[in-house]
């Protein structure tokens, strides 16, 4: 702690990542593991333990690389790395910390377009009535993506089996859901 | 016995079929729920992607309002939500500035004060005492547990089994007179939130737990959370598409094997709204 | 209060918290200025008499620290200080003298990191709780009165 | 009057670099009673004690303070330096401004301010001091080694070499350790066996050696040169002068299925057995855990095969109390066994062993005779899997260390598969190789080299079985972490070294001091790597951290010499920093009440009563007496004697009022 006293304040990515989540990159020694038990590291440009040998760097480019790369909206969150990190680094809470960075800073990745279509009509149904209305949720997703042909056949299949309403439940309280929404969309 | 419920979106949705087992079940124990009052979406993954306070509000609403109303215990059946609702009252108890923000936000006061259980403890503490007494149909079946991701991670959070191999799942299985597999895929991920933005990924994904779950000669795979349910069963036409195979192991939630096992009908545990068709009964 | 800076004296035993106090120089780990060490043989020696006379001496904050528990140099020392400190804090604590102001650890030789911390983390509480006037106040008060009074 | 020297030193720039050493010794030589006060680069060098040693004489110092480093670095010389100057040495103190100040605080006005007030503080408790005389002790010249292993061995020869007796303490039934378990040793490969088996047998039949196995400390008391130590003789069931060795009993016990510990529960043995083949001494033991006849009153089959009726059923434990005179701590280590990783099975998959475990199937007299056979199935391993770092350098799992051994055994066992099995394919999933040591990194070469071991630096994720496989899923980080899923018939994994089971305990009773692993401590990093913080109590081998056989042996010479130059007196001089009664006459007086808290306190005994008589020897009153023998200075007694009749010397109430009050008031 005090050693670090000793450096001049910087503005690289993991210096940020330090300050708002409390996950020190330079903890990372490159061992893999994280890499290795991560379900969705052969889709990435950038597997976890790269990510995390990148924010090493601490140079621009190398910032930028992961702010842009489709590795941080493929992270499915599911805390294997985490799990069996020797280091306890919290790659996933890091994961949530570089989307919000990344969309704030408009440089999300173009392939991850349809993973944040979705999130957003996720969003947007809680949104407006307190819970999430799947079919709403669906149609919204179907515009934003503006894949129309995507689970046509699901969707009559789930209406058979009671598993889709056509009527969303609103809440009592969604002008306080609206609140909360405004309040932390800084 | 009066307890709180938090069923989560899914289960008025999609998941239905696990809703209507966890009534089934404590109807059939004479167990009574009281829904946590005008509850709203945990925020899922979603939440979280997006927007971190946002992933802490929506959940610290649900935990007021339940304290609101004086329930001191809830229950949880949806994985995801579970795990949103622990991880929320960590990051509050950690950290009480966030808390007084948080609290501020949603316009309540919130002390974290109620107890959150899974779906298994829940069936730990309140069915498993009973369950000799009620069993009429052992549940002669091999299984896979299958545990997923948000009951047993991130495991320091949420205190609960053990991360690797976790048990509590194949021990209920166990006493109901099923035989459990031990295999690799117990926890490992089913592709989540993918499923419609990238259901390609959670064809693979899932498909692997299912290959897994059928090589070592399971006859059902038993889930407590509805995502899994979803990708694991929902999806299987998209899983099969994407592996080129037939799998046709069904996939239940351990409250409607139970529900068998004490001689609950498929009707009313809900297996007839499943797409992979269970012939197990 | 943010400009205050706690005076702290620190009571250790020679073999555990001294030379973990050593350790924490040797790895040249860096902490708060504010805490003088006095050296004792063990935290047996320590009569806790002594504390209150710190106190009267300006002492913001006291900390008291020996080898962890079975592994006194000396067998059964720290256990006394231990029983002594229980005692001696029930009867302060009743007294109205802020325990608060006194940190009790255990720091063993090799735990040069931890003393760092046990320094840091109580400088940083008395540097909320600010100056110990309280005390001082009380003593000179009550010089002052019996001098008066004579 | 008080006539107070001080010498401030600069260390180099260890002092120097943060504390302002001319300010210091400026404002402390404006203080009344500060005859002299002056700044110095090097304190400690020859020409620093001299100027100390002509500022006594020149300027009449009754007391002299060293502001420098810690006293328990360079106390000793600048006692002994006053000394020479004609000074008595115990008027003389140290002001610690390098370890608890200029190395642990930023340069600033703040530090120097501290360092001020510590030397002050020292100035004003040094006009306490008080002329003290030392102590003389006698001192025992027997030594007591505790650990049979290598590094016991090792020193017992040594110090029984130089002429003196040793007493080696063992607790398993053989002496020989951990390398009497290893096949071959790097960087060599030559096989441990052959040289440790005449050394051990050398311990057996040095005349200044006594060899007590399936023995273990009880307790110790006393200090340097004096320790009581009683030893607890577990009872063998057998009488050792009668027993032959010849091990008939070992053969006809009916009770066979106990995990043979020597070969890491990968053998069965009996109840009533002898570790190995070469285990000195050669006799049985009876398991009285898993006997049969304990267990269930009835069987005694050895008891009637055996051909000299050695056999004793009732036989007691028995404790020994020895005077010995110093001790060498060499209990070695444990290793994690593989029930350690959840992620690789919870120990639940038969074909994951630990390091130890491969030595034992390397080893030619190991439970296959030294074929590298699958546990499982007793199959030839046709692709293995070795995992260094499995448990070590693993802060989530609680070790943070480097285990120091693994990379090269590992690299040996990569080594010895390759030259057993050579159509097999042996991989090794690493982090970093550490290999500094004579020849070692070309060792490592050789494996990947020559016997083609394919290296691959990633850790291992996870490990499940299927169809009768092991799957190991890692990375190859030097390739952007590419997936690597090697499917392996058998994994070894180089688990982590640990302290020794019981070694807190023994710890405890020896007061030395202890790491959060429970490895033993130094006295000091660099420069006392063999001693511990108690003075006559050594180290040797891997109860201090894991550490490789030369390593182990070079320690444990060490830690013999201090022991040979410790016994090459008959007399030690000891601090005289002791408690007193205080006593004033005539004819005699003393505050003491005679409640004797203070005897009930003291860990030593120390406190013996004395008769104050009339001249016609009638008792007045009886009070408390301090034995200078046998009291260690502990102080307890001080803080509990409720008229305060009794102080210590050199920490008396005096002198650390004045350093409180020193060290918080500017004057």
């Amino acid at each position: 702690m005090a050693h670090s006293e000793h450096h001049t304040e910087n503005n690289s990515l993991a210096s940020n990542i330090e300050k708002s989540v409390e996950v020190k990159a330079q903890k990372c020694y490159q061992c893999g593991k994280c890499s290795a038990g991560c379900p969705v590291a052969d889709e990435m440009d950038f597997p976890p333990s790269m990510v995390m040998r990148l924010l090493q760097t601490e140079t621009p480019e190398n910032d930028e690389k992961i702010l842009r790369s489709h590795s941080i909206w493929l992270c499915v969150t599911c805390e294997m790395c985490l799990s069996r990190c020797p280091m306890e680094i919290d790659i996933p809470s890091m994961m949530d910390f570089l989307r919000q960075k990344s969309r704030s800073e408009k440089k999300v990745n173009k392939k991850a377009k349809n993973i944040i279509a979705f999130h957003k009509s996720f969003l947007n149904s809680i949104r407006f009535t307190g819970r999430l209305y799947e079919l709403g949720l669906i149609l919204d997703y179907k515009r934003q993506s503006l894949n129309m042909t995507q689970d046509i056949s699901l969707a009559p299949k789930m209406i058979s089996r009671g598993k889709l309403h056509f009527i969303p439940t609103i809440i009592k309280g969604t002008a306080q859901i609206g609140r909360i929404f405004k309040k932390t969309s800084n | 016995m009066k307890f709180g419920i938090y069923p989560g979106c899914s289960l008025t949705g999609s998941a239905r079929d696990y809703n209507e087992s966890v009534f089934a079940l404590a109807e059939a124990f004479g167990l009574e729920f009281t829904q946590v009052p005008d509850w709203n979406c945990c925020g899922a993954t979603a939440a979280h992607n997006l927007n971190k306070e946002l992933s802490l509000a929506l959940p610290a609403r649900i935990l007021a309002l339940a304290e609101k109303n004086g329930l001191e215990e809830i229950i949880v059946p949806c994985a995801a939500c579970y795990s949103r609702l622990v991880v929320t009252r960590h990051e509050l108890k950690k950290d009480p500035e966030l808390k007084n923000r948080i609290s501020e936000v949603i316009e309540m006061d919130y002390r974290g004060t109620s107890k959150i259980l899974n779906v298994i403890e829940w069936i730990d503490k309140y069915i498993t005492p009973k369950l000799d007494e009620k069993l009429v149909k052992p549940f002669n079946y091999k299984v896979a547990c299958y545990y997923g991701c948000l009951l047993v991670r991130p495991n320091k959070v949420l205190g609960y089994d053990r991360a690797e191999d976790p048990q509590t799942m194949d021990i209920v299985m166990r006493k109901i007179g099923a035989e459990t597999i031990d295999y690799p895929s117990k926890t490992e991920c089913c592709g989540a939130g993918l499923s419609i933005s990238r259901t390609d990924i959670v064809s693979k994904l899932s498909g692997k737990i299912i290959e897994d779950a059928e090589h070592r000669g399971a006859d059902a795979i038993i889930v407590a959370c509805p995502m899994c349910h979803s990708n694991l069963d929902m999806r299987r036409p998209d899983i099969n598409k994407y592996w080129k195979t037939d799998f046709k192991i069904p996939v239940l939630f351990v409250t409607q094997a139970i529900g068998l096992a004490i001689g609950l009908s498929p009707e009313k545990v809900g297996l007839k709204r499943h797409f992979v068709e269970v012939k197990i009964s | 209060m943010s400009d205050f800076e706690p005076k702290v004296v620190a009571f250790v035993c020679n073999w555990c918290t001294y030379a973990g106090a050593d350790l924490t120089g040797t790895s040249r780990i860096k902490y708060a200025s504010n805490v003088k060490i006095i050296r004792f043989p063990c935290t047996g020696r320590i009569d806790f008499m002594l504390l209150l006379k710190a106190f009267a001496n300006g002492a913001d904050g006291i900390i008291v620290s020996g080898c962890h528990p079975n592994d006194c140099h000396y067998t059964s020392g720290n256990f006394h200080a231990k029983r002594r400190w229980i005692m001696f804090k029930e009867l302060m604590d009743f007294m109205g003298v802020d325990m608060n102001r006194i940190t009790f650890s255990w720091v063993s030789a090799a735990e040069g990191a931890k003393w760092a911390d046990v320094v840091n983390t109580t400088v940083t509480r008395l540097r909320e709780m600010g100056p110990y006037v309280s005390y001082r106040d009380l003593v000179n008060k009550s010089v002052e009165e019996e001098v008066k009074n004579e | 009057m008080a006539r107070i020297g001080v010498f401030v030193c600069h260390c180099g720039e260890n002092i120097s670099a943060t504390v302002d050493c001319g300010k210091v010794a400026e404002t402390i030589g404006k203080l009344k009673h500060v005859a002299y006060s002056t700044d110095y680069k090097y304190m400690c060098s020859d020409p620093g004690q001299t100027i100390i040693k002509d500022a006594i004489k020149e300027h009449n110092l009754t007391g002299v303070v060293v502001s420098a480093c810690s006293p328990r670095m360079h106390e000793p010389t600048f006692r002994k330096a006053c000394a020479e100057g004609g000074l008595n040495p115990f008027l003389c103190e140290m002001a610690n401004l390098r370890e608890h100040c200029s190395w642990v605080h930023e340069k600033n006005d703040l530090t120097t301010e501290k360092a001020i007030d510590i030397v002050r503080s020292q100035v004003e408790k040094v006009k306490l001091n008080s002329a003290l005389q030392p102590i003389k002790v006698p001192v025992t010249r027997t030594a007591l080694v505790i650990g049979g292993g290598i590094a016991g061995i090792q020193s017992a020869l040594d110090i029984a070499n130089c002429g003196h007796k040793v007493v080696m303490v063992e607790r398993s039934p053989s002496i020989g350790g951990h390398m009497s378990q290893l096949s071959e040793t790097f960087p060599t490969l030559d096989c441990s066996q052959c040289i440790l088996t005449p050394r051990m047998v050398e311990v057996a039949q040095h005349p200044n050696i006594t060899l007590y196995t399936y023995a273990e400390i009880e307790s110790v008391e006393g200090f340097i040169g004096n320790f009581k130590v009683k030893i607890r003789k577990k009872a063998k069931s057998l009488d050792e002068k009668i027993c032959t060795g010849c091990g008939l009993c070992t053969t006809k016990c009916p009770q066979k299925k106990i995990p043979n510990e020597f070969e890491q529960g990968m053998g069965m043995r009996p109840a009533i057995y002898i570790p190995f083949p070469q285990a000195v001494p050669n006799r049985p033991v009876i398991d009285r855990e898993h006997c049969t006849y304990y267990i269930k009153g009835k069987c005694k089959v050895c008891e009637i095969v055996c051909p000299t009726k050695a056999i004793r059923f009732d036989q007691p434990d028995e404790i020994l109390e020895l005077e010995i005179g110093a001790i060498v701590v060499s209990t070695g280590f444990d290793i994690k066994h593989a029930d350690f990783f959840p992620e690789y099975g919870y120990g639940k998959y038969k074909d994951i062993i630990d390091g130890l475990q491969f030595e034992r199937l390397a080893s030619a007299s190991g439970p296959t005779t030294g074929a590298i056979l699958r546990p499982s199935d007793g199959q030839v391993p046709k692709n293995i899997v070795f995992i260094a770092c499995a448990g070590s350098r693993d802060p989530a799992k609680g070790i943070a260390y480097c285990s120091k051994i693994c990379c090269m055994y590992t690299a040996k066992h990569a080594m010895l598969y390759k030259h057993k099995v050579h159509e097999g394919k042996a991989h090794v999933f690493y982090m970093d190789i550490r290999s500094g040591g004579k020849n070692y990194d070309e060792f490592v070469r050789r494996a990947i080299e020559e016997d083609h071991v394919n290296y691959i630096r990633g850790r291992v994720s996870t490990i499940y079985e299927r169809d009768g496989k092991l799957i190991v899923k890692g990375v190859d980080t030097l390739l952007g972490a590419q997936p690597v899923e090697i499917v392996a018939d058998m994994v070894v994994l180089a688990t982590a070294g640990i302290a020794s089971s019981g070694a807190e305990e023994l710890a405890q009773k020896l007061h030395v001091s202890y790491d959060s692993h429970k490895f033993f401590a130094e006295a000091h990093p660099k420069l006392k790597p063999v001693e511990t913080n108690t003075a006559g109590i050594f180290l040797a081998g891997a109860c201090q951290n894991p550490k490789d056989i030369p390593d182990t042996v070079s320690q444990a010479s060490g830690a013999a010499v201090k022991v040979a130059a410790l016994f090459s007196q008959s007399e030690l001089t000891r601090e005289p920093l002791v408690a007193a009664v205080n006593r004033s006459g005539p004819p005699m007086y003393s505050t003491c009440v005679g409640c004797f808290l203070c005897q009930s306190v003291c860990p030593y005994q120390a406190i013996e009563r004395e008769d104050f008589k009339t001249r016609d020897g009638k008792i007045i009153k009886t009070v408390a007496k301090i034995n200078e023998g046998l009291c260690q200075g502990c102080g307890t007694c001080v803080a509990l004697c409720r008229s305060k009749s009794i102080d210590l010397q050199g920490y008396s109430n005096n002198q650390v009022y004045a350093e409180v009050v020193a060290l918080l008031n500017e004057y």
